[in-house]
C-alpha cells in the first residue's frame, strides 16, 4: 500500500524528448514504474526508449493508453499550459518537476486544477515515490526501501539525506513526497498528511519543513488535531537571513513570520518530534514507533 | 527582485495611476538642476533596497535649488543598512491632506493576489500593522475574473468619505492590480497614497518586487536590475546559474539543492560553526559550476575553510568530482577542503578524488564537524 | 404560495437614484413588495421616498437590511459589475432589468453566478411577480390576479398581453416570470418550468417562446420528461425574416434553425398545447386545467 | 452588426493574423490601379453583406489590370441578393495547397464561444456541416481561461499533419479568440484558411459579425457601421431609437415591445393580411418616437393602413395617444390608422384621442381584423 501512485500508476511524462524529460524516463522505466506514454507535441507517432509510444497530445495518449498518472518536464514557460493541458484530458494525478514556474501562472492553474477535481504535486518539485513499486519524478529509487514510514518535504536533496539515514537503518518507506519549494503549489503538507493518515501502510510521518511562509504551522494544527500516527519534523533554515530568498522561491522570511524557530516551536506544540540534525530522524522514528506499538 | 522607487513610480504612471512629477539624479549637479527645473520646494530621496530610508536621513525636503544640491551631496554615497546609495529621486514637495496605505502582495495561503489597504498610511504602517491589524483591510483577487468593480470601490470606500476621492482610489486600485499582473509582482506597495489640500489623490512613493521566475518572458523587466545595489558575488553567482547568498561566518559551503544547502549551514552552526553563505549549484551540476562557486567562495577573506555536501540523485557525483579537482588546480586554493560526496556514481567520484590526492566522506554529520574544526583551527 | 419572491422576499434596488430605478422602485412600493433598501455608490445616507435607506455598497445594505433579493436598474456598462456586486455581497435572487448588456460580459458573469450558487434573471428582462404579494421588476401589478397558473416568457409587453387576458377571465396567476430575449440569460424556461412543477400553489403552466436559438426546443423535452402539470404554450415571429434581429438580441433565425414553426412543432410533440393567438390562452388554459382535475 | 469583409480582414491583420495583401476600391479605376501595384493576378471581390457572393459572380479573377478593371466596372453597382455592391476588395490571387475553415460564435446553449473548425474548408462548408457533422469539430473556451494553449494546439493538429502549419494554425486560432474577445464578436469566420503550395497558412476571407450593444463603449467600432450597405429607414429608425425591419406587405404596425410586435404580425397574418414592418418604440415612449414611427412608415409607399398596438405597462399610453396626436397632424397621414391602446393611463389616452376625433379599441384581435379589413379596402 501507499499514496496516490503504485501499481496502478499509468504514466505518461510530458516533455518525454527533452533532455530532462527523456533522462527521467529512462530512471523511472528502469526502477519499474509502469510507463504508457510520452507526450510532446509534433513527435507524435515516434517510440522512446523502443518501448514508449510518444502522442502529439495528452488527450490522445489517455485515448491510447488509458493512462492517469502525468510527470511535467517541460520547460517554464509551458509548464502552465503542461498542467491545464493533463487537467482538461483527464489525467488525475499531475506531477510538475519543472521550476521556475511564474507564481502568477500558478495563481490561474490553481482554480482550473480544483474545478477538474484533480491532485497536482509541484512545481519545482521532485516528485513522489513508492518504493519498490512506481517513482514519478526524480527521486532516486536507489536510496529507497519499501517500509512504514511516510516522508513529506518542501526540498529535494535534503529529502535524499533523511530517506538515505531511514533506509541505512533499515526503516522503509510507504510513499515519499516532495511538495516542491514554490509559494504556490498543487498539494500541500496537510494534503499529504492527511493521506498518510488514511494509509493503512503508513505507520509513522516524517514531515520535512523549512523557513517561509505558514504551511508547517497549518500543518502542525492539523497534525495535533486529525492525526493519530506518530510525525516526525525538521524544519531547514535556521541561520537563513530575513528578507533574503534561499534558493526556494518559498523560502524567504518577512519580516519576523516564517522563521525556523517560530515552525519548530509549532511543531513541538503540536506533538511532532523535532529532529535537531537530520540524522536525528533514524533515533526519533525508531522512539515514536516503538512508543505506539 | 526588487525595484528602486523611481522604477516603480514609472511602472505605475505608464499604467495610468497619478505619480507626482520627478527625476533621478546621479551627481549633486543634477540634483540642483532638477529642483531648478521642477521647482522648490522639493524632496531628495535616496534610492536603495532598504526599508527605514526617512529615518535613516536618506529623505530629505529642501526649500531652494542650492539646499536640494546639499542634500544630493549628503545622500549620495551614504550607507543605508549597508547599501550604497548611488542615486537620489527628486520629486516636488506634495502638500498633503491626508495619508493612506495601499499595497498588493501575493498570498501563498489564499493562492491569490491580496490587497491591504489602510486609511492610516505612511512611515509607521509597520506599526499599524503590528498595533491595529483590525485598521487594515484584506481583499483577495480571483485571478480567472480580474479585479471587481465593486472590490475597487468598496476598498476605495474605506478610505475616502468624498466621492470624487473614492472614485479617484478606486481606478487607481485597477489600475495597480493591473500593474501587479502584467509585470509579474510579488508585491506593489503605494505608501503613502495622499490626498491633496484641492482633493488630488496621488501616489507619492512606490515599492515593487518582482517573482524572478517572470525575467525570462520580460527581458524589459529584466534589464531594470540594478547591480550596483546588489553584492557583486551575488551577481557573479546569478550570472554563472547558481544561487548565492553571502553571510557573515567563516565556512564556505558549496551544496547541491537549496533544503540541503539550508540543512547544511543550520549543522555546521550546530557544531559549533558560521557559515560563510549559502550555496546552491542546483541539479544538473556541470564542472563549469563547481569552478564557478569555489571562484565566488575563495574570494571572500573571512572565509577559512571550505564544504562541499553533494548529495548524488540527479547530480552525478562524479561530476562534482572533476570540477573539484579542476577548480583547486586552477584556482590554487590554499584553503582546507572537506568533501562529502554521496549517491549517484559515488564510486567513480571517490576514484577521481583519490587520484588528485583528495578524500571525500560520506556521512554529513563527519563533514561538517571536520570542517568546523578547521576552520576554526585557521581563525 | 410562488416561486422566488414572495413574503418572505428582502428587495434592494441597485440603481435606486437612477430615473428607471426610483420610477420602478416607487411601483414595487406601491404594490407592497417587501422593498428594504436602495444602493447607488456615492449615495449612501440618503433616504429614498423618505422610508428606504440608501447605500453605498451591497454588502452595507445587506448588513444593515438582511436583503436577500436584488433588482438592478443601472446602465448597460454597470450591469455586469453590478451582477458581480449583488453575488458576491450575499444576494440569493439577483433580477437584471438593464437591457443592452455586453454579450461577451454575461461569458463571464455566468461562471460567477453559477459558482456563487445565485439565481440571476434577465438580463434585459421585465422581472417577476407574484401577484398580491410581491413585484421585483416592471410587471405592471395592475394586471395581474392571485391564482393558480404560472407563466414564464422570453418578452415583456406580451407577457403583460397574455396575463392581461387571464385575469379579465378571472385566471389568477402564482408567478409570472419575464426570462427575457438576450442570448445569454441567468435563468431559462427549465429552470422556471421545473420550479413551478415543484411550487405546489401551481395547477398549470403558461409559456410564452419566440424565434432564436433552441430554448423552447428543450424546455419541450423537459416538459414531456418531468412536468405532469399542464403547459399552454407560444412562439412569436412566425413572420419573422431569417437572419434580422427582431429587436431582442436573442430573436433571431439563423440558417434553418429557430423557426417558431420549428418550435410550435416540438411544443405538440411535447404535449403543450399550442396558442395561435394570445386570447387563446383563457380557453386553452380552462381545457387543460378541467382535463386535469 | 455584420462587418465588410475588408474590414474584417483589417481586425485580423491587427491582431498578427497572417492576411494577404489587398486595398478596397470603389471605382474601376481604382481597380485597375490597385491590380498593378498589387501585381496580377488579382481576384475582385463584391463587399457585400450575402452569402453566396461567387455564385452570384461577385468574386473574379483577372490575369491583367486590364481586365481587373471590366471586373470592377462589372461587380461595383450589380446587386447581390438585393444589396447594392458599392466596394469591392482587390487581393493577389494566392495559389492554394489546402482549403480549412475555422470559424468562433458565441454559442447560447453553452453560454460560451465555441470554436468550430473542419479541414475541409471553402465554399461549401454549408454542405459539410449538413451532410457530414463530423468532420466539423466544436470546441468551447471557457472566457475565466481564455483559449488554453492545448486547446489551439488540439485544433491546429485536426486541420494539418506538418508541425510547422500546426504551430502556425495553433497561432492563428488564438489569435482569433483575441480578436473575437476584444471586440466583442458574436461570430468570426476565416474561410478558407489556406495553405500555399510553400507551406504559408493564411486567412484568404474573413468575416465577423458585432454584437450591437458592444458598439457603445466602443466607438472605433461602431464608425465601421457601412450605412450605404442598410435599408435607409432602417437607419432613420435606429438613429430614432426605434427597433425597425422593413418586409414585404401592406399593414404598418407600431407596437411597444419587440415580442408583442412579432405576435402583432403574426395575429395580421392570421387575419389574413400582411405586415408591413416590425417595429418596437422601446419601453419609454416619448411622442417623438411615435412621430419618428409614423414618419418611417408612412414613407413606405406599400403601406395601406397602419396599426398602432400598445400594452401599457412602463409606456405611458397617454403619451403615445399625445404621440399619434400631433404625428398624425404634422405629417398629414392620409391612410388608415387603426389604434389599440390599454394599460396605464388608458383613460386619459382615450380622453386625448377623442379630442382629436379618433377611437381606441382596446382588443388586440379586434384592431388587427379591422386593420387589415381596411388594408384589404386600400389595396
Amino acid at each position: 500500500m501507499s499514496i496516490w501512485i503504485g501499481e496502478s500508476t499509468r504514466l505518461i511524462v510530458q516533455g518525454i524528448t527533452g533532455r530532462e524529460g527523456s533522462f527521467h524516463a529512462r530512471q523511472m522505466l528502469e526502477y519499474g514504474t509502469n510507463l504508457v506514454a510520452g507526450v510532446t507535441p509534433g513527435k507524435g507517432g515516434k517510440v522512446f526508449h523502443e518501448t514508449v509510444p510518444v502522442f502529439n497530445t495528452v488527450a490522445k495518449a489517455i485515448r491510447e493508453t488509458g493512462a492517469n498518472t502525468s510527470v511535467i518536464y517541460v520547460p517554464a514557460a509551458l509548464a502552465a499550459g503542461a498542467i491545464y493541458e493533463a487537467a482538461d484530458a483527464g489525467i488525475e494525478l499531475i506531477v510538475c518537476i519543472t521550476e521556475g514556474v511564474p507564481v502568477i501562472d500558478m495563481t490561474r492553474v490553481m482554480p482550473f486544477i480544483l474545478e477538474k477535481g484533480v491532485r497536482l504535486i509541484g512545481p519545482n518539485c521532485p516528485g513522489l515515490i513508492t518504493p519498490g513499486s512506481a517513482k514519478v519524478g526524480i527521486i532516486p529509487g536507489s536510496i529507497c526501501l519499501p517500509g512504514p514510514v511516510g516522508l513529506v518535504s518542501r526540498s529535494g536533496t535534503l529529502t535524499y539525506e533523511v530517506v538515505h539515514h531511514l533506509t541505512r537503518a533499515s526503516i522503509g518507506q510507504s510513499t515519499c513526497v516532495g511538495i516542491g519549494g514554490d509559494p504556490i503549489i498543487g498539494t500541500n503538507f496537510i494534503d499529504v498528511l492527511r493521506a498518510f493518515e488514511e494509509d493503512p501502510s503508513t505507520e509513522a510521518i516524517v514531515m520535512l519543513g523549512e523557513i517561509g511562509g505558514t504551511d508547517e504551522q497549518h500543518a502542525a494544527e492539523f497534525v495535533q488535531a486529525e492525526v493519530t500516527k506518530p510525525v516526525v519534523g525538521f524544519v531547514a533554515g535556521q541561520t537563513a537571513p530575513k528578507g533574503r530568498r534561499m534558493g526556494h522561491a518559498g523560502a524567504i522570511i518577512s519580516g519576523s513570520s516564517g522563521t525556523a524557530e517560530e515552525k519548530m516551536t509549532a511543531f513541538e506544540q503540536a506533538g511532532i518530534t523535532v529532529m535537531k540534525r537530520p540524522v536525528d530522524v533514524v533515533d526519533l522514528v525508531r522512539a515514536r514507533m516503538a512508543r505506539t506499538v | 527582485m526588487n525595484l528602486h522607487e523611481y522604477q516603480a513610480r514609472s511602472l505605475l504612471k505608464q499604467a495610468g495611476i497619478p505619480v507626482p512629477d520627478g527625476e533621478v539624479a546621479s551627481t549633486p549637479d543634477q540634483v540642483e538642476a532638477i529642483a531648478r527645473q521642477l521647482g522648490v520646494p522639493v524632496v531628495v530621496k535616496a534610492q536603495v533596497h532598504a526599508g527605514g530610508r526617512g529615518k535613516a536621513g536618506g529623505v530629505k525636503l529642501a526649500d531652494d535649488p542650492t539646499k536640494a544640491r546639499e542634500h544630493g551631496e549628503a545622500i549620495l554615497g551614504m550607507a543605508i543598512k549597508g547599501l550604497l546609495v548611488e542615486k537620489v529621486l527628486v520629486v516636488p514637495a506634495a502638500e498633503i491632506a491626508s495619508e493612506s496605505y495601499l499595497g498588493l502582495i501575493l498570498d501563498r495561503e489564499q493562492q491569490r493576489p491580496v490587497f491591504m489597504v489602510s486609511a492610516e498610511g505612511g512611515i509607521d504602517i509597520e506599526e499599524v500593522a503590528a498595533s491595529t491589524p483590525e485598521k487594515i483591510t484584506r481583499l483577495a483577487v480571483d485571478p480567472r475574473y480580474g479585479l471587481l468593480p465593486h472590490q475597487a470601490m468598496s476598498l476605495a470606500f474605506g478610505l475616502y468619505s468624498d466621492f470624487k476621492q473614492v472614485r479617484a482610489a478606486a481606478k487607481i486600485i485597477g489600475q495597480l492590480y493591473d500593474v501587479f499582473m502584467t509585470n509579474g509582482a510579488s508585491l506593489v506597495e503605494i505608501n503613502p497614497l495622499v490626498t491633496t489640500p484641492s482633493g488630488e489623490v496621488l501616489a507619492l512613493d512606490a515599492k515593487m518586487s518582482l517573482d524572478d521566475n517572470i525575467l525570462d518572458r520580460r527581458p524589459d523587466l529584466a534589464a531594470l536590475r540594478d547591480l550596483s545595489a546588489e553584492d557583486p558575488s551575488e551577481v557573479e553567482a546569478r550570472n554563472a546559474g547558481l544561487s548565492f547568498i553571502k553571510l557573515e561566518g567563516n565556512v564556505g559551503c558549496v551544496v547541491n539543492g537549496a533544503g540541503l544547502a539550508m540543512a547544511t549551514m543550520d549543522l555546521v552552526k550546530y557544531y559549533g560553526g558560521d557559515p560563510a553563505n549559502f550555496l546552491d549549484i542546483g541539479g544538473s551540476s556541470s564542472p563549469e559550476k563547481v569552478i564557478n562557486a569555489l571562484r565566488i567562495i575563495t574570494r571572500d577573506p573571512a572565509v577559512k575553510a571550505i564544504l562541499f555536501n553533494i548529495f548524488g540523485g540527479i547530480t552525478r557525483t562524479d561530476d562534482v568530482a572533476n570540477g573539484i579537482v579542476v577548480a583547486t588546480r586552477e584556482l590554487q586554493v590554499s584553503l582546507p577542503i572537506v568533501i562529502r560526496l554521496t549517491g549517484t556514481n559515488e564510486t567513480e567520484a571517490i576514484r577521481i578524488l583519490d587520484g588528485a590526492g583528495m578524500t571525500a566522506l560520506s556521512d554529513m554529520d563527519q563533514a561538517v564537524e571536520r570542517v568546523v574544526q578547521l576552520a576554526q583551527e585557521a581563525a
